[in-house]
């Protein structure tokens, strides 16, 4: 480790070594390129050197010395355990549920932590379009949990979606009526969906994790320097705030540097 | 069996005006080399898909050859937005696009079923989502547990393109690295054309091979760096600064207009 | 993660009486070794599940382990009758079995969906066959083109066992060779136990190689030519004559009976 | 080839002789153990070197030098040009249509070619238990045509199936009324299907083929020696024979010492 006194971690590398830290003790991870994909090679280096990582493009068990910039990568490929096809990733695998987390991002969030990749606007006008759904729904309809990516804005974190791409804890209490095609009140279950759903929500500012009753979004955790009332005034909706919501323990210098020397080569 | 010709008889022979044509890949071995050759042959009118457009798909998009589009996930992996993708839907720049959008599951679940000859194939997925709305996707009820599941239909493309880095003179293939989802592709397709690294005396076996015997495949060509700047595993390297030059260059009309003219459509120019 | 174990302690923590168990090898890796375990330590009342029952499962049936067998092949590959099987069925010896047929096509169906978790896998069969009354097997109708197809219901063994040719100290386990079911059935099963020629230090990828991560895996046990009379590609050679011998020995009970009770039965004999 | 003057064929040679002359022209087929792969892959050496042996084990381009005892021999895998497992077989090779011509057998065939390999008597109380379907009634109802090799005997060619294991013409005219629950009368077509079902059933006395119109099994060849009486009499029902039934043509001293080279190594 270096000793030379480090630069103080960026936002994003707080975010990064948080989400990282909640692969401790997971078995199984499913990622996608970015910042999930740092984190999770990031835990392997430092918390958890049994991690298993699983990339959507078939590598499972891929061992990266490098942030791989798409998922496709041939390092994954040939430090993985296993390589299989794209329909055999999507029925043995992520659909059989033998993976226990996954970290996905998104464009924007509602308080049940459904997800829109689609398109900001219309569906048939859309203002923007994105990239759409790719694994997403189905890695959280049949991973163990889902831990979301994103950064905390107001564009990100909406009151009502402007498409659905992946439920995660639907609309339980009826709210948001903006499950299509069913009735006001479904939850996960319900909607035939496996797995816990998403069990945290990453952002810039801090942690949010479902209620465990009523499934909504509260704060519950604080990145170093971040304030409830950044996090509520970057929220769409009317944001639930624990009682004492933790503070983020501040990134180790063995965190750091790791990140650094990973993101560095 | 297959027949071993070059890469501009094979797509003459193959692609057709109004075709629905798979160039598959899974960010490996995308068929860049065959995608360009389609264009250069001015077809037009077509349905294009592809579980991940990519780079390529926005090069099709953007000179106005696609008709529609058939996908599960439109972005330049690692880098961001595909930008005549979206400048097509968006805008309907150079003219509007039919778009019929699955998740990743979906689709491989319709090449699955395509190349197992059947209507349809079952997954857990779409409920709940805005995508059941949008595209081709059935509820089904399993007849021993009531589970309401969803099917997806059968892929069958006219022409399914993949890129391999071997072949046999007999036009057997195999391809090694991560396999993604070009066997279902070239299975499900009525025709189908592999590009390849290299013609060899004799396959040798690999780890991780998946080799598609040339009974299946009608065309196989030789294109050297064809899946460039994607990569064909322990030949060729993903060439990354490419990936992010494209979102430069894809940005403003002109600039892609003249980049397409000076790299790909201009027949004496060197194939990038 | 996968236990690397012996074979007693593998089979007495993983198999218990009236379990629904699958050894699954497709004619290759037939995991006789751990078969025999299993009867040595008098487990009872099992559904044994298997495409191809085989000698081994004649073995089982004939000493009265089963409760009801699962399958689609049961005959002597090559060779005739399996009489164990056949005096069971036709004659209730030595106790009366339940019997589930299906074709090749709807088990390795079965599997797959089991494999996937799916309640039910679709296929194009059975109709106008005297199976499907006598099977479990329904009709689904394709919401996209109105066809019938067949469907099956998932296989979840409680219990699946393989054998394979290798497996690392971390129970990462490699086979090669024909791959028949071996992934699905243990992907499909509630516990597993892959028996290996041998632990190595680090598997090296072959081609045609299929590799079961040790975290889907519950035990590992080392079982050196422990798919003879059947085979490990490489390894071992199929003894064919021994499957002849088979129709010698078991075509009378005493015969069977003896031969049983010297060659598997008797903790000390060496294991066959 | 020898020049030493040969022993005559025995019938069991020229039946095997004849279902090798079938793939002369055949691109793919599909075999299972005993005189069907002895045929096909005498074929290969010497009527169509290019003829693609398939094997339910997954073997894909097979060349085997010798007879394998079962379909899974190490011989098949090791000369194969691929591999596959059994749901892929199934799938993506038998129900995709991509085979030409089946060779199966069967305990019991009746006029239309329909084939019992499940049990003789009733299923619940069986006279005599038999292997079951395995691959055959997918086989038969994915290969572009099938061909059904069977000893010729009464026990055989029988009036009515004990079992319906495989579908081959079903019951177009309705006389059976065995094809269980469907209406009489019903096509293979009627049933869903696919390919154009049995071509040739070839016995130990001739050849076998459907009508074009009615699709009832017409004697149309003789082998050396065999009579029309002889078939007619070890047929379950009023067999039909063509006006003039062609001879068989003797096996060339080629075949014949290409067989028996194949069967002694």
């Amino acid at each position: 480790m270096s000793t030379v006194k480090q630069a103080p971690a960026t936002t994003g590398e707080v975010q990064t070594i948080v989400a990282a830290r909640r692969l401790t003790s997971a078995k199984v991870v499913f990622i996608g390129v970015g910042r999930p994909s740092t984190a999770a090679i990031l835990a392997r280096e430092v918390h958890n050197p049994a991690l298993v990582l699983v990339y959507e493009s078939g590598t499972i068990g891929a061992k990266p010395r490098r942030v791989p910039l798409s998922i496709g990568d041939g390092e994954l490929a040939e430090t993985a355990d296993a390589v299989v096809a794209v329909p055999e990733m999507f029925a043995y695998w992520v659909q059989a549920g033998r993976i226990d987390v996954a970290f996905l991002g998104a464009a924007q969030v509602d308080r049940y932590a459904n997800l829109n990749s689609t398109v900001i606007g219309e569906y048939d006008a859309p203002r923007t379009r994105l990239p759409g759904a790719g694994g997403a729904p189905e890695i959280a309809g049949g991973c163990g949990e889902v831990v979301v990516i994103v950064p905390h804005t107001t564009r990100t974190f909406v009151e009502r979606l402007d498409f659905v791409t992946t439920v995660g804890h639907a609309d339980p209490d009826g709210v948001l009526g903006s499950i299509p095609g069913e009735p006001a009140g479904i939850t996960r279950e319900g909607l035939g969906l496996r797995g816990r759903g998403p069990s945290a929500v990453i952002t810039d500012l801090g942690v949010l994790q479902p209620d465990p009753v009523t499934k909504e979004l509260v704060l519950v955790e604080l990145l170093p320097g971040a304030t409830v009332q950044q996090a509520r005034e970057r929220t769409g909706w009317d944001l639930r705030v624990a009682d004492d919501p933790r503070r983020t323990a501040e990134p180790t210098a063995e965190e750091l540097t790791a990140l650094r020397e990973l993101v560095g080569r | 069996m297959a027949e071993v010709t070059d890469l501009r008889s094979a797509v003459a022979g193959l692609v057709r005006d109004g075709d629905a044509v798979a160039l598959e890949g899974f960010t490996h071995l995308i068929p860049f080399r065959a995608g360009h050759e389609i264009l250069r042959q001015g077809r037009r009118d077509l349905e294009l898909i592809r579980m991940t457009p990519d780079v390529l798909y926005d090069q099709m998009v953007g000179v106005g050859a696609a008709r529609k589009l058939v996908f599960s996930y439109g972005g330049n992996p690692g880098v961001g937005s595909l930008h005549r993708f979206r400048d097509a839907i968006e805008h309907g720049w150079p003219h509007p696009i039919e778009i019929e959008e699955h998740s990743h599951a979906g689709m491989a679940n319709r090449y699955l079923a395509g190349a197992s000859d059947l209507p349809f194939a079952v997954l857990r997925g779409y409920r709940g989502t805005d995508l059941e709305a949008r595209t081709r996707v059935e509820r089904v009820t399993c007849p021993f547990t009531g589970e309401v599941l969803a099917a997806v239909p059968a892929l069958h493309p006219d022409v399914s393109i993949v890129h391999a880095q071997e072949a046999d003179r007999q036009g057997n293939v195999q391809l090694w690295g991560i396999p993604g989802v070009q066997k279902e592709a070239v299975l499900a397709a009525t025709r189908s054309l592999v590009t390849v690294e290299r013609i060899v005396d004799e396959l040798v076996p690999r780890p991780g091979g998946v080799v598609l015997p040339g009974w299946t495949i009608d065309a196989v060509a030789e294109a050297p760096g064809g899946s460039q700047p994607s990569y064909a595993h322990g030949i060729t390297d993903r060439d990354n600064a490419a990936y992010r030059e494209w979102d430069r260059v894809s940005r403003d009309r002109d600039t892609f207009a003249a980049w397409m003219d000076e790299h790909v459509l201009d027949a004496s120019a060197p194939v990038t």
